[in-house]
């Protein structure tokens, strides 16, 4: 339970919160990449080094920026009505809540017998080569369906020709 | 085993693949289609020679000259079916020649077919044509032999159709198509015959062929119904397909029409190559042929060359006498092929292969020189090709004139220089030794009167007097040709570019030299066929008829050029309507000759009218007697089908409703549940998330 | 306390975060945001467990996470792209709204 | 570390030896912050005083171009001038519009300069000297590359401006496009050299052949690599050709167009700074990094020579900048999508040949072959229905 443990685990759970609750979309997805930058950084400090940049690369690369899209392309900074019945937002924060507790209950009763750490080798070549040896399928796999979204996620957002329907 | 034994199959397969590539070219890749095609065709020529350079080193050796190389092609049954290819100096001469004359007619075509807007497709049917016939040629199965004949067959079809939009090619390439089909199936079912008694199409197979000396003993022991051995039933049924691919009496009648088709192709197809494939298959399969003979040994000719002999014998006179009575310029030499082709049959059924094969060969470059002459003439004249309306034409086409000189006395058999004259003279002196008939030697010496006559009127009517062209009034295939070059040149007749006249000389040359491979002197050709010794012999003129036979064959053909200058030299024709001179004479003869004896009026009287009404007759019982038994099932079925749509009504749709009515009742209480709202739904499987994860903890800690 | 433990609970934390977000907004967006954090927390898990764990040599959990954070992406390109495509049609992104499926 | 640095010489290492010298002082508990104390500082200093000589170069350089003399008042040959730039952005007012996302407004410059700072951490300036030698530095070089995009948003879509908005989507637009090739035809280099270590890349491009060095821009793949890179980098750095999102004379200054005094500053220098990072990147990959061009050259330290290697791309920069016009945005995207991006993949794919072949002559023609006709039937077809002429100077001359 290390300082920078401590540090990261706060930004990561401060950014995720905020981007949960703030009223303005923007605001709600930088603090979501604030908060993602800190699960890299918790990635780094589980020396997971290669996973921590994809992370950066995926997240604060391209999906903050299509949210941001996304975001401007629907007004959705524009309209702030968040004006739900408190009964709806608290019920839902009770069942996160009990979510939250029987995980927590979970992890007390369950895991905690695990022998001394190992300090793991990820070298990037290991991970290139364990996905090119035995994860290969897999990663053919995601290589099919990333192609697959991308082709569909341009096809569903295209602008609709008029009187085509 | 020899590079060139084992690699034989790519002589006929580089035509191929450059016919393939030229399928797919653009219609304006005219340089491109034309240099693969000749490209392709200089290649095999030259494996071509190095193959027969093989043989003749291999003959001089003294070793074996037969080789062959099989493969298995695929299996049913427990029969493996074999194919493969042959070496032998058969297959040496014939590829050899076909390759060259194909070479000389491809380039000869580039000028010919300069115009034509279908230049491309031209030679990608040339190409098929000459890789098909090149297969046909090295094929050493009777099966691979029959493949490759029907697609000779094919691109035959294609190519007097080529120019389809006239209705007259369409209709003469169909009736190609359709007369050698008769042929065909006689000789499909000789195939099959002789694959269930012998068990193999391979012709050589070290000891195991069907034309190896086992097969043919079995064959022979064998005896049908009538009487008739079994090798004997083959060879006929075998010896029908070469009739109708080489135009033999009862089925010439297409070679003819045939002449529809552009003039390379006449030449290469309808005189040199295809209709010698008949003759070439009567030469390949001649063991069979003569099996009777070889294994009894007393009777020196078999039943079936016998067969041969006389159809060959009947369809050169045929030939011969319509031809002196044509007036296209084509036409008469499409009989006289008729003719020339008799006459290979009948060599090869009184004298044996290379008697025949002889005359193929000489026969081929003299008859392509004559067709491609005739090429060039009626592209001087622009299309023209009624002889009628030529006239002259000899100071103003002099290389045309030339070659077309030669090949004329070529095909007369001039005496001593002309190849004509050696391997015509072979098959006068073997009918004339003959031991079962002087009949056929008749009528062969008056074949060849027929033909110095026939030649000579052809020569007076083209190139001896005053021109006769009309303007516009073109007509026939080269019509087509040359539709675009009317203007270009004008009316006046003109010599040919040098891509036509080069070949024309070419094979001029050849005619002249060839004729001295086979003399009785050195007779080189045959010994390199028959395996015999070969020596410098001039007492073989003296040997047995042999030099009367000279003499007299000699003078006939000097009567028959004398005749046809009696007739047409002496005055010569000055108008093209005139009658003509020997019409006027005998008309009733004349006419009788010019519509070949009335045999397609008489196929139409005969087999197209019965084929007309054979199938009225079917369709009359298509109509009442099949359709009825049809309706009769159909009504059935329907009274079967309202059964079984009242057991559906009442029984089971009714149970069916009955189920739906209470899932649908179901469904609307549990619709309550669905409000659409994503939330809900999430929120509910959270809940279970929690419930179910207590209980599991729960029932773990407990 | 084990370090383990640490990543478990913040992981568990995370993940009810983002159920809370998916739970209560009533913006599509927001919604798509909440279950990309309740993956991320699940990614936390896999780091977490591989590291910790027996075997990290196998390289099973840094694997898993590849992939999931490549499903990831293709998940966050089209549900936004679903999320456009509704708008333009509904001219909302509000979740109450969206509960018809007729056109 | 001790024994290559005992192997290179004492003025090569000279900057590495003083860091030991000076750790020696420091006690043990604090060892690892004053490390990277004593890495990061030098950076922080020396890459802004690399900016402030660019700028000035920079101007004189257009000028000459442009037929002018450019700055030459401040100082001797105007050399001072970035000094007089920097105190008067120091000192002008700070202006921020009153819509403005104040937050948001002032976190975006900062989150460009320090994206664009972090980057430096795994560019080896010198033999063993690099701040981080990470495992996957070319991937932690893009991931915080792509942070920049970030920045760019938060500046456009802050200032509530229309100008500013639509030069961040543009911007963004275009860097994303753009990001592809670049990483794409980095690839090529992590296939040959099998690590995305920095230190590594540059090590196995430090060998010689006789005299000639291994660098990866000496084969047909590197070479077509170090182009697409290039321009890709022109067109991340938002530099002409590639300058629409800032495009003076179409949306006035794109997305910092609201912002004045010293956080326009900051967009400058970390603009710069970026450029600087992609052009180090580009030496680290391509140019052999800090080795020398010929194995007699090696004498003289490293570090000079990657500041060589840096200044002349740096030039040429200014010199594509000079003499380049501006792209329409079509002309853009249609390069990125239609060129680049196929071409860095079949580059990749031409790496890969290279790598199953064996080495020779036969090798490079082939992969030769491949590289040049492809890049001859791309650019054929991009080029396909448009009209295409030498340009012609009737007044230049």
């Amino acid at each position: 339970m290390t300082v920078t443990f401590l540090i990261l685990a706060g930004v990561t759970i401060v950014g995720m919160a905020a981007a949960m609750s703030l009223r303005n979309l923007v605001h709600c997805v930088l603090s979501l990449t604030l908060g993602l930058v800190g699960l890299a950084g918790l990635f780094l400090e589980l020396d997971a080094q290669f996973v921590g940049f994809t992370q950066i690369l995926v997240y604060v690369g391209a999906v903050a920026i299509l949210a941001m899209f996304a975001v401007m392309m629907t007004r959705g900074a524009a309209q702030q009505q968040e004006s739900r019945p408190t009964s709806v937002r608290i019920s839902g924060v009770l069942i996160a809540g009990g979510v939250f507790l029987v995980l927590a209950w979970a992890m007390c009763h369950g895991l905690m017998t695990l022998g001394a750490p190992v300090q793991p080798e990820a070298e990037v070549k290991q991970i290139g080569v364990a996905l090119m040896r035995s994860y290969v399928l897999p990663l053919e796999v995601i290589g099919l369906l990333l192609t697959a979204a991308l082709i569909g996620a341009g096809v569903i957002a295209m602008e609709e020709k008029r009187g085509a329907r | 085993m020899n590079w060139i034994v084992r690699n034989l199959w790519l002589i006929p397969m580089l035509p191929m693949v450059a016919a393939g590539i030229i399928a797919v070219t653009k219609r304006k890749g005219r340089m491109l289609a034309a240099s693969l095609a000749i490209g392709s065709m200089s290649l095999s020529f030259l494996l071509s020679v190095w193959a027969f350079a093989h043989v003749v080193l291999l003959r001089n050796q003294g070793q074996i000259d037969l080789q062959v190389w099989n493969f298995r092609w695929f299996q049913f049954g427990n029969e493996w079916v074999s194919l493969g290819w042959i070496l032998n100096p058969l297959t040496a001469v014939m590829v050899v020649m076909v390759t060259f004359v194909g070479l000389l007619i491809f380039i000869y075509s580039i000028g010919y077919m300069a115009h034509d807007e279908n230049f491309t497709r031209f030679f990608g049917f040339l190409a098929l044509f000459a890789a098909a016939m090149l297969g046909l040629i090295v094929a050493n199965s009777l099966l691979l032999l029959f493949m490759c004949w029907e697609i000779v067959g094919l691109t035959s079809y294609l190519l007097i159709g080529f120019w389809y939009s006239n209705p007259r090619a369409a209709a003469a390439s169909k009736k190609a198509f359709l007369t050698t089909r008769i042929g065909d199936l006689p000789f499909f079912l000789g195939i099959v015959w002789l694959y269930s008694k012998s068990g193999t199409l391979l012709f050589y197979n070290g000891g195991t062929g069907c034309l190896e000396p086992m097969s043919l003993e079995h064959l022979v022991a064998q005896r049908t119904t009538i009487g008739m051995c079994v090798a004997t039933g083959i060879a006929l049924l075998i010896f029908c397909g070469a009739v109708g691919k080489s135009g033999q009496f009862p089925l010439h009648v297409w070679l003819p029409d045939a002449m529809e088709g552009p003039t390379p192709v006449s030449a290469l197809i309808h005189a040199a190559t295809m209709v010698a494939a008949g003759v070439f298959l009567v030469a390949r399969v001649y063991p069979l042929m003569s099996a009777h003979a070889l294994v009894h040994g007393a009777v020196s000719t078999s039943a079936a060359l016998q067969v041969v002999t006389w159809v060959g014998s009947i369809t050169a006179l045929f030939g011969a006498l319509i031809a002196v009575a044509q007036y296209d310029i084509k036409r008469i030499l499409a009989y006289s092929t008729i003719s020339q082709l008799g006459y290979m049959m009948m060599g090869l059924g009184v004298g044996g292969v290379s008697v025949g094969m002889f005359h193929l060969i000489t026969h081929a470059f003299f008859k392509s020189l004559l067709f491609l002459g005739a090429g060039s003439v009626i592209h001087g004249c622009s299309g023209e090709q009624d002889i009628r309306r030529m006239g002259g034409l000899g100071k103003l086409m002099p290389f045309t004139f030339a070659t077309y000189a030669v090949g004329m006395l070529a095909l007369c058999g001039f005496p001593l220089f002309f190849s004509g004259f050696w391997s015509k003279d072979e098959i006068l002196h073997a009918a004339h030794v003959w031991d079962l008939s002087q009949i056929p030697f008749y009528m062969g010496a008056f074949a060849a009167l027929l033909t110095a006559f026939y030649m000579a009127r052809q020569m007076y009517y083209v190139f001896a007097g005053s021109t006769r062209l009309e303007v516009g009034e073109a007509h026939g295939d080269g019509a087509n040709a040359t539709a675009g070059m009317e203007h270009e040149h004008g009316p006046v007749p003109h010599e040919s570019p040098a891509v036509m006249t080069v070949p024309l000389m070419t094979l001029a040359g050849c005619t002249l030299l060839l004729g001295f491979l086979g003399t009785p002197a050195w007779p080189w050709f045959q010994s390199f066929l028959e395996d015999t010794r070969l020596r410098v012999d001039f007492g073989a003129f003296a040997r047995e008829g042999m030099f009367p036979v000279m003499i007299s064959s000699s003078l006939i053909v000097f009567l028959g050029l004398g005749l046809g200058w009696w007739f047409y030299g002496r005055e010569p024709v000055d108008a093209a309507d005139a009658p003509d001179h020997l019409g006027r004479r005998v008309p009733a003869i004349f006419a009788v000759l010019g519509h070949a004896f009335y045999m397609d009026a008489l196929y139409d009287k005969t087999f197209v009218r019965a084929n007309i009404a054979f199938s009225r007759i079917s369709t009359w019982l298509d109509r009442w007697v099949w359709n009825g038994a049809v309706q009769i099932v159909r009504y059935g079925t329907l009274a079967f089908a309202h059964m079984d749509s009242f057991i559906d009504n009442h029984v089971v749709n009714g149970a069916f409703d009955e189920g739906c009515e209470g899932v649908s009742r179901s469904g609307q209480i549990l619709a309550k549940l669905q409000t659409g709202r994503v939330q809900s739904y999430l929120k509910v499987i959270g809940v279970a998330l929690i419930v179910f994860t207590a209980l599991l903890l729960w029932r773990a800690n407990a | 306390m084990n370090p383990l433990t640490g990543y478990v609970f913040l992981s568990a934390l995370l993940f009810a975060v983002g159920l809370a977000g998916a739970l209560t907004r009533r913006n599509a967006m927001l919604v798509l945001i909440g279950i990309e954090l309740m993956l991320n927390a699940a990614n936390l898990n896999f780091i977490a467990f591989w590291r910790y764990g027996p075997h990290p040599e196998a390289l099973t959990g840094v694997m898993f996470v590849i992939f999931s954070i490549g499903v990831a992406a293709a998940e966050a390109a089209v549900g936004l792209s679903i999320i456009l495509a509704v708008y333009r049609h509904s001219k909302t992104t509000n979740l109450d709204e969206m509960d018809s499926l007729k056109g | 570390m001790n024994g290559s640095v005992r192997m290179a010489g004492t003025a090569d290492q000279i900057f590495v030896l003083v860091k030991q010298w000076l750790m020696g002082y420091v006690p043990g508990a604090l060892q690892p912050l004053a490390s990277a104390v004593l890495s990061v500082v030098p950076v922080l200093l020396v890459f802004p005083l690399l900016f402030a000589i660019t700028t000035v170069l920079e101007r004189k350089g257009l000028g000459r171009i442009q037929n002018r003399y450019g700055p030459n008042r401040a100082g001797f040959f105007g050399i001072l001038q970035p000094m007089a730039d920097g105190i008067k952005s120091l000192t002008k007012e700070d202006i921020i519009p009153r819509s403005a996302d104040h937050l948001v407004h002032l976190l975006a410059p900062l989150l460009l300069v320090v994206a664009s700072f972090l980057v430096y951490a795994v560019l080896p300036i010198g033999r063993n000297m690099v701040i981080a030698n990470l495992n996957a530095g070319v991937l932690f070089f893009f991931a915080i590359g792509s942070m920049v995009e970030l920045a760019v948003f938060m500046a456009g879509w802050s200032s509530r401006s229309k100008y500013s908005l639509l030069g961040a989507m543009r911007a963004i637009a275009q860097m994303i496009s753009y990001e592809m090739p670049l990483v794409l035809s980095a690839v090529v280099v992590i296939m040959a050299a099998g690590s995305l270590s920095t230190v590594t890349i540059v090590t196995m491009q430090a060998t010689y052949t006789g005299i000639w060095p291994h660098w990866y821009v000496f084969t047909p793949w590197g070479l077509m690599g170090f182009v697409l890179f290039m321009i890709a980098a022109t067109a991340e750095s938002n530099r002409s050709p590639f300058d629409l999102p800032e495009g003076e004379s179409e949306i006035i200054a794109g997305y910092y167009i609201e912002y004045s005094g010293f956080k326009f500053a900051l967009f400058f220098l970390g603009e710069y700074l970026g450029m600087f990072a992609t052009s180090a990147m580009a030496i680290t990959l391509f140019l052999g990094g800090w080795a020398a061009p010929f194995s007699f050259l090696t004498w003289i330290p490293s570090y000079i020579w990657f500041f060589v290697k840096l200044l002349a791309l740096i030039m040429a920069f200014i010199w594509v900048r000079g003499t380049l016009p501006r792209l329409r945005m079509d002309q853009l995207m249609n390069f990125a999508w239609k060129f680049m991006l196929p071409m860095s993949l079949v580059n990749i794919l031409c790496a890969g040949v290279w790598h199953f072949m064996a080495a020779g002559f036969v090798r490079w023609v082939v992969v030769a072959v491949l590289v040049a006709g492809t890049c001859y039937l791309l650019s054929q077809r991009l080029k396909r229905g448009k009209r295409v002429a030498v340009r012609t100077y009737r007044f230049a001359s």
